[in-house]
């Protein structure tokens, strides 16, 4: 059979435990699909690779989406991954008290300028009432040095990778840690979901049902907290370059990004979620118009 | 058979010292002729002149049935990447391989055959150097101390054969040698600077050849003639 | 010869260009993955002051790394040029960091220079100076016999002399890659204001690219390619001028 | 001559690591800053085999990246060292390309290529490539009189024969830029693996950044220089013997 | 004073043919000497071996109170970042700026002072070049060919004043030209080439100089010992 390409958002690690979960319980395989689940990186957007073919199925962020739409790229939602986005902000107790939003106010906060960060961090400041020259934005590059050294103490990290590691270091040192979680603010800015091309949907119905079905057969059974050491096996696997403590650690913070509610199906797209990030973007000046993104979530 | 200076005006560009000034010079024949003069007068200049390695003089220069004019110089070099004797081989024409062969002995070289140029001496390297020339098909060689560094005997042995070798074709030999130069030499164009009247004056030399006499009287006058003009 | 340069470039940009857009519209794709004409040219108008601001401010970092980066790489040549066990130590030395991907560099130096200017420029010569230090150690490293031999002999030779001899006699090839390595501090820079800095051109190219704007990175491109041109267009006759000026001094 | 580049890199490795101590202990900086003796030692012990074969195969891509810059580096110079248009063209479009910081140019790269070995390829030759194109434009475009001036006064001259004495001529100067190329070849792959993130230790280094891990990221740079030191000799030990060799063919 | 090659045999690494083989030779005394002999004899790697820029011979060199050897050759060049006037200003230990005077009027070359070295004709070029040489503090000089390219009439007006000037040093003399030789050289050093016996000759020459007659029957006597040693 035609080899179907899932080309990942980031590299292998515990956000993608469903996804190698599914590959390698052979969800994929009894379903009849030869699957290449494709790690992905920085300089990767699933959402091209749709377009010119190099990939059927892949993960982008809600922000990927919709700035995709408004320059007329076909590309539909799937299914919603992260119910909580796991980009949120790590902080020292001790040093800052971050209760409320205008708690904010006064601090240097770290941000990737052109990123979700950056979207999240400025729609959190304008519901606090909360002018830009009040706080000091600092340009957050790939290394925490700053943090470390305490010339930034907020700083953004996935809360489930990052997180840990950078948490993990800070209680080696004695150090208390907080995470600033934009959520509990009132911000909802949907993270990873599946997405596929128009087309694809549209020539290939069967295809993708059966490999959504795979799939959030191998989310529901990767977070199923029966099967969590065969889940930590599974990504210690493609993840060797991190411990197995670490591995277990994300694998308890993320199953509460993925599964918070037991009541919420993994995989569950959360249309609320998506209208509010559309409006932030529109707000915020990320897209011009709005692109009715309701329009495009193919829940499967 | 022509060479034609007109009233030839050079200077360096960027200098103001004429080297030639409405130079007007005229050889026809072919022949073992010089070129002579004290050193800096302006012989390699004219060569250049000839070769159409020095443009923007004024006056006209006219060639004719003289083909492309060869230069051959005292600091030519052969890439060393192979013996000199692949090199020789490798630039002769079928039709001059015996005339090489010929050359090499004549010239004394065969033992540097198998050597790098730059591990010959210096006078090997020039004798090396001119064959290269002499196989090719010209009409008109000039030699720019083409045997410095050569002994007297060989440069001698070399002459006579050349001479007898190539008597169609138009030599031009730059030397400071008087008596080699009035010896072996058929016409002799002193040089006499751009400031003097005339510029250059022409001396007929004995033309010594193979198979020829010697008359040492008239060595001795070319000699003084040659020593008067200059 | 800096006319030629620019248009020269222009007609590769719109080489470049065509064939991105030719790509886009056999395989019909969306302004996403290829932006159109249209979008590229009003990208261009809103971002083109703002950018040409970045590029001016990223020149000026390139030409101060350049300048460090061939003394650096004089620094180098001339001590490495020995046979000494210290001359072969300095290239070992500076090879070696040469080896070192910036990216992973970038940590260490962040903690012991923090991410000032001087990282921006410390990262911008890291990167221009190393073609400059090979060609300087093969030219310094090459006796010029015919030209040292009396200085030697008379024991004349000083290690100044020596590289000065070199240097002149090798004066077209220095300056081909001095002049030719404008490109790299420009390139050096841009990779340092995006690892490092907050401004600069490669800052914004960075911002564009977490937008996945490539109008904007092309836009980019451009200025940063037409200002090269100029630059170095203007280097190479400097080149020309030191040449003509060192031989009539 | 191998030997003794390796201990030179140890000192060297050595000394970085000592000046990285110094800054930890003189600013009483924490463990997770700088990591202590201890645990650079045991994340080596750990991540060491894996990380060799990380390197083994960067060194592979690298090897034949720079083959590969060699190539093209000669072929643009020998092209772009004529003074004609085309010649100016070429070289106007060789600097252009390198002006690009990979960075910008990644995105467009992987549209055209996908993310196959021809894109980490093609990666770590553009970043090799540029130095030896530096170096190859210099020595081709000067000619050498005293030996061309045969071949040319006798209508023999060929573009392979001048090519080929210049290039005899300079022999010294181009093997030294190839073999300190290597080094450049070795970045580049890395940074391509570090971009395109399929495998090799820049992937590795990627991620060890992503954990803040910075021990890892000494023992790579450890295990990059020692492998390139040993490269490198094995280059230079070559280069003296093409030279001995071509000297006596 | 004193140069001594006692039993030294030399051949160029790589190669197989002798250039000497037990050479023995003995010089005590200043003056204006030759080294004489065909093209490729080996006259060169004599001086070089004198000088220390060759080793790896067998057999003994020595040399008493003749200082650092100096060794001149006709390839040299004088860098070109300046006129050759400037160079020489520079080179010229402040002892020695009359002599320096002196010597560039000898050698006709006050016109040059001006130019760059490469703008010079190629014996020009010799001439500045031996000028550097001779205004060291020096107690022997090897002249490689060092006149190669100058007409006869200044070579001769040079060894004169040169003879002249520096009564107590030791020259080497290399040079291809008979009669000069016989006419100005002390004592000629004639090589034969590594297989003849003996390998070397000495021949008394006429030691002409600025103030003394010279000897018709003499200088040929000496010529012809020459030739026959050679
Ligand atoms: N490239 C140059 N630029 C300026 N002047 C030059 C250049 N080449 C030669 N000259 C000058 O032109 C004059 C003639 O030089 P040329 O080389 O023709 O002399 P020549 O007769 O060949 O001397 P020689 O016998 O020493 O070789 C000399 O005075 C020299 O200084
Ligand atoms: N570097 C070298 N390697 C091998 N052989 C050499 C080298 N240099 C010179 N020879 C050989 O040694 C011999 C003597 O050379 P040398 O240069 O001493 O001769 P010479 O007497 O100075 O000749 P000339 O009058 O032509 O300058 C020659 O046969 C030459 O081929
Ligand atoms: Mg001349
Ligand atoms: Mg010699």
């Amino acid at each position: 059979a035609e080899t179907i390409n899932y080309r990942l958002k980031w590299l292998y690690n515990m956000s993608v435990a469903g996804d190698l979960y599914a590959l390698e319980e052979g969800f994929f395989r009894d379903e009849g699909l030869d699957v290449d689940v494709k790690a992905g990186g920085p300089e990767r957007d699933a959402i091209k690779e749709l377009e010119l073919g190099y990939a059927k199925f892949g993960v982008a962020s809600a922000d990927q989406v919709i700035r995709a739409r408004a320059k007329g790229a076909h590309v539909v939602v799937l299914a919603q991954l992260f119910q909580i986005n796991p980009l949120q902000w790590i902080y020292r107790p001790d040093v800052v008290t971050l209760n409320s939003l205008a708690d904010l106010r006064g601090q240097t906060i770290g941000v990737t300028f052109g990123g979700n960060d950056e979207t999240i961090m400025k729609t959190l400041l304008a519901m606090g009432q909360i002018a830009e020259k009040e706080v000091e934005l600092f340009s957050v590059r790939y290394d925490y040095t700053p943090f470390y050294q305490r010339k930034v103490h907020i700083w953004p990290v996935y809360r489930n990778s990052q997180g840990i590691f950078v948490g993990q270091k800070l209680r080696d040192a004695g150090e208390p840690v907080g995470v600033f979680n934009p959520e509990a603010h009132g911000v909802k800015f949907v993270a990873n979901s599946v997405v596929t091309s128009e087309k694809v949907l549209a020539n290939e119905p069967d295809l993708v049902r059966s490999f959504m079905r795979a799939l959030l057969k191998g989310w529901g059974r990767a977070f199923d907290p029966a099967n969590a050491d065969k889940t930590i096996a599974i990504v210690k696997k493609f993840d060797k370059d991190t411990d197995l403590g670490v591995i277990a650690e994300q694998y308890r913070v993320t199953r509460g990004l993925v599964h918070p509610d037991p009541n919420i199906p993994i995989g569950t797209i959360d249309p609320d979620g998506w209208q509010q990030t559309e409006r932030i973007m529109v707000a915020q000046g990320v897209v011009a118009k709005p692109v009715a993104i309701l329009s495009h979530l193919k829940q499967h | 058979m022509l060479i034609e200076f007109d009233k030839v005006t050079y200077l360096y560009p960027g200098t103001e010292k004429r080297i030639f000034s409405d130079l007007t010079i005229r050889m026809e024949r072919p022949g073992f002729h010089a070129l002579f003069g004290p050193s800096g007068v302006g012989k390699t200049s004219f060569a250049r002149l000839l070769t159409g390695a020095l443009n923007g003089y004024d006056g006209q220069i006219r060639l004719a049935k003289v083909g492309t004019p060869l230069y051959s110089y005292n600091l030519e070099r052969l890439p060393d990447w192979s013996s000199v004797g692949k090199h020789l081989e490798k630039i002769t024409p079928d039709a001059a391989i015996q005339r090489r062969d010929q050359l090499v002995e004549i010239f004394g070289v065969e033992a540097c055959l198998g050597s790098r140029f730059s591990h010959l001496s210096l006078g090997q390297q020039n004798r090396i150097n001119l064959i290269r020339y002499l196989v090719q098909d010209f009409r008109l060689l000039i030699m720019d101390e083409s045997l410095g560094n050569v002994d007297e005997l060989t440069r001698e042995r070399i002459l006579l054969h050349v001479k007898a070798m190539f008597p169609d074709v138009l030599f031009l030999y730059i030397s400071h040698n008087v008596v080699e130069v009035a010896k072996f030499c058929d016409q002799i164009l002193v040089f006499r600077g751009a400031r003097k009247t005339p510029q250059t004056m022409m001396v007929t030399g004995q033309n010594h050849c193979l198979e020829g006499q010697l008359d040492p009287q008239g060595l001795q006058r070319t000699m003084l003639e040659i020593m008067n003009a200059s | 010869m800096l006319h030629r340069r620019i248009y020269q470039f222009l007609i590769i940009y719109l080489l470049g260009i065509s064939v991105l857009l030719g790509v886009k519209y056999s395989l019909n794709l969306s302004d996403y993955v290829i932006p159109g004409p249209g979008s590229i040219w009003q990208t261009g108008a809103a971002v083109f002051d703002s950018y040409l601001h970045d590029v001016m401010n990223t020149l000026g970092v390139a030409v101060v790394g350049q300048v460090f980066s061939i003394c650096l790489a004089f620094l180098v040549g001339i001590i490495g040029r020995q046979t000494t066990w210290f001359g072969s130590f300095i290239k070992v030395a500076a090879y070696n960091v040469q080896a070192y991907p910036i990216v992973a560099l970038a940590p260490i130096i962040f903690i012991l220079l923090g991410d000032g200017f001087f990282t921006r420029l410390l990262i911008a010569a890291m990167i221009c100076y190393f073609p400059l230090l090979l060609s300087v150690l093969g030219v310094m490293s090459e006796p010029i016999t015919d030209i040292e031999h009396f200085y030697r002999s008379t024991g004349r030779m000083r290690w100044q002399l020596e590289v000065k001899i070199r240097a002149f006699e090798n004066l077209q090839k220095l300056t081909t890659v001095i002049s030719g390595s404008a490109t790299l501090a420009m390139a050096g820079t841009i990779v340092a204001e995006f690892i490092a800095a907050n401004a600069g051109i490669g800052y914004s190219i960075r911002i564009a690219l977490y937008q996945s704007d490539l109008s904007k990175i092309l836009v980019a491109l451009f200025l940063v390619g037409i200002t090269l041109a100029v630059y170095q267009g203007l280097l190479e006759w400097l080149g020309v001028f030191v040449r003509r000026g060192w031989a009539a001094a």
